[in-house]
């Protein structure tokens, strides 16, 4: 069981490897961010597999923490574009 | 053993949804529906390694932990799907002229 | 037939690297800066497989998230964001490709020397436990062996936060309003993960007793809590008093001084811990670090960005 | 190749990488990108110097390296707060450009974000996309 969840984690690791074609390519700025959280995701899932893999509880913790944070990242990108927008047109 | 497979099964289908999600931000066409392809099919494919997973937990501790790394996850996700795509969708829609 | 174990492993290391050599090399900053997000996650993996979940832990909150958001946030105002980035002169790229390589040369020899297996301090680690006040290695390690250490860390972070807020002090442009425009679903997500965070880091601080967490990992993930709130146009730390956000900030040196203080009055050695109380201590001590953890990510970020006047309306 | 020569050979790469943009780079933010990426290499090296024993990796280094990513990001904090107030200060000084035209744009600060965006033909903000 747990050599099949470590080669799943491995397939995801594989998938954000692949993701990183898109981050580089863009085009737009949303799809560069969003390469970012989809990693975020990927990154949950391969850690609790881990977590379950390995029989350490703490991956959990660091899954949690890395799903949280995703959130913030996030949404600093967003004002950051949004403000520049407000400044372009404010101007 | 029942359950084993069943979560063998799960976390399979979850392994996926995360492949096909990034099958769709590679080919999809256009920002939007890479949003779509990304958010929609990673936030099933966690759930559904995370109830592998579940299936495996020895204790409700575990459950419990799981289910808030789900929870948050796709909260997260969704509301970053809704920012994104309100984001782009107001660029979209400004006059072009300094482009 | 290759171990599943050195595919991961070089599979993490093959992933940095890539990331690494994106997010220095990409001539568009901000696409850098995705990368660099990119490359904190996939620190916290290669933590994660070196077997140190402490930092796996401090990384995905540090490295994955507000290096990030804080990059972002000065990417914003600083002008040097493309075009105008000017490329190093060929001379200058090669001097610093010499430089680098001989570097990178010399380290390489010098890991070659280094004995595979070593004994390093684990196992002192491992008998000196019982006799701290905690159950945890690396938290014994930081606030009871090294504590001095933790003291001094604390101390560079107050300087930190002194060094931004008092540039903020003597800035005399408009400041742009830091949250976001009042966004329903934002506030209504920022409603449910407050509340967690704040569960959640209480947990770590708890964990780090026993078992990976503790004071810095629990401070930093209270301090993206307070950000977002702040994000969401809940002020919580930016309305603090100023007197009182400085009392707070300097919480963490203020609980190590005290402390050494009292006991070296007390004829003990500096920080020195006594055996009896010496939990009730340390408990203390991560309380106090943590909270000023906390505030100092808080003042970090939001702080290069507060605004001197109170709110003025968005255009 | 064990776990531990692959990560700390993987810190002494990234270190290296992190080295030469340093030296090379006039621009502050990539700079800060880079120094982070060197302090990631040489915890990533020390790191993986506690993962040589057979019973469960050494605490003393991952305390130090514990600290030492706290501290990396109050440095960073420190150093782009340094930055943006260095940028500030040209900004108003020059009362719009700056020699060297690293610094564009007078008291409103997205107006210098904007010039030099619009200087440099790339697809920031996706314009390459429409």
């Amino acid at each position: 069981m747990s050599t099949f969840l470590v080669v799943s984690a491995l397939v995801l690791l594989a998938t954000i490897g692949a993701g990183l074609v898109r981050v580089s390519r863009g085009p737009t700025a949303a799809d560069r961010m969003l390469c970012a959280q989809l990693f975020g995701t990927t990154g949950v899932a391969a850690l609790l597999l881990l977590a379950e893999a390995y029989d350490r509880p703490p991956l959990r913790d660091v899954a949690l923490i890395f799903a949280i944070l995703a959130a913030l990242v996030l949404t600093v990108f967003v004002k950051h574009a949004a403000i520049h927008r407000h400044s372009r047109d404010g101007a | 053993m029942v359950l084993d497979g069943l979560s063998l099964l799960a976390v399979t289908a979850g392994v996926l949804f995360f492949v096909s999600g990034t099958l769709g931000i590679l080919r999809f066409p256009d920002v939007f529906s890479r949003l779509h392809a990304l958010t929609k099919a990673d936030g099933l494919g966690l759930g559904l390694i995370v109830l592998g997973l579940a299936l495996q937990a020895t204790s409700l501790a575990v459950i419990g932990k799981l289910a808030l790394v789900w929870i948050v996850a796709a909260l997260s996700g969704s509301t970053a799907c809704y920012l994104m795509a309100h984001f782009e969708l107001e660029r979209a829609q400004e006059p072009h002229d300094r482009a | 037939m290759i171990g599943l174990e050195v595919v991961f492993d070089v599979s993490v290391a093959v992933l940095l690297v890539v990331l690494a050599l994106e997010s220095l090399y990409t001539p568009n900053l901000f696409t850098s800066i995705a990368f660099f997000i990119a490359f904190g996650l996939v620190m916290a993996l290669a933590w994660v497989r070196l077997q140190a979940p402490d930092l796996a832990l401090a990384e995905a909150a540090v490295g994955a998230g507000l290096t990030g958001v804080l990059l972002l946030d000065a990417a914003r105002e600083i002008a040097a964001v493309r075009g105008v980035e000017r490329t190093p002169r060929s001379m200058v790229r090669l001097t610093s490709l010499l430089v680098a390589a001989g570097v990178g040369v010399a380290l390489v020899a010098a890991l070659l020397e280094v004995p595979p297996r070593a004994a390093g301090l684990a196992e002192a680690v491992r008998e000196a436990l019982p006799l701290t006040a905690v159950e945890h290695g690396v938290t014994s390690v930081l606030l009871d062996f090294r504590a001095l250490d933790t003291f001094f860390e604390t101390a560079v972070l107050l300087l930190a936060v002194i060094t931004v807020l008092v540039l903020q002090a003597h800035q005399h442009v408009r400041i742009i309003p830091w949250e976001l425009s009042a966004s329903p679903v934002l506030s209504g997500l920022v409603g449910l993960l407050a509340p967690v965070v704040l569960v959640f880091s209480g947990y770590l601080l708890w964990a780090g007793t026993h078992a990976p967490g503790g004071a810095f990992q629990a401070g930093v993930l209270l301090g993206a809590g307070g950000i977002l709130l702040e994000l969401a146009g809940v002020h919580t730390v930016s309305r603090l008093p100023r007197r009182a956000l400085r009392w707070l900030l300097s919480l963490g040196v203020a609980g190590f001084a005290l402390l050494s203080g009292t006991l070296l009055l007390a004829g003990r050695g500096l920080l020195e811990l006594p055996g009896a109380g010496a939990r009730t201590i340390v408990i203390a001590l991560e309380i106090a670090i943590a909270v000023s953890v906390a505030l100092t990510v808080v003042s970090l970020v939001v702080g290069s960005n507060l605004r001197l006047e109170p709110p003025e309306q968005e255009p | 190749m064990d776990t531990f020569l692959t990560f700390a050979l993987t810190g002494v790469v990234l270190f290296s990488l992190g080295l030469q943009e340093v030296l090379a780079r006039p621009g502050v933010l990539r700079m800060l990108i880079a120094v982070n990426v060197m302090g990631s290499g040489t915890l990533l090296f020390f790191v993986s110097l506690a993962h040589r024993h057979a019973d469960g990796p050494d605490p003393v280094p991952h305390a130090l390296a514990l600290t030492g990513i706290v501290v990396t990001l109050a440095a960073t904090a420190a150093g782009l707060a340094l930055a943006r107030g260095l940028h500030r200060l040209r900004a108003e000084g020059s009362g719009g450009r700056v020699e060297g035209g690293r610094v564009e744009g007078g008291r409103s600060q997205g107006a210098g974000y904007e010039r030099g965006r619009s200087e440099s033909g790339r697809d920031e903000q996706g314009r390459a996309d429409r």
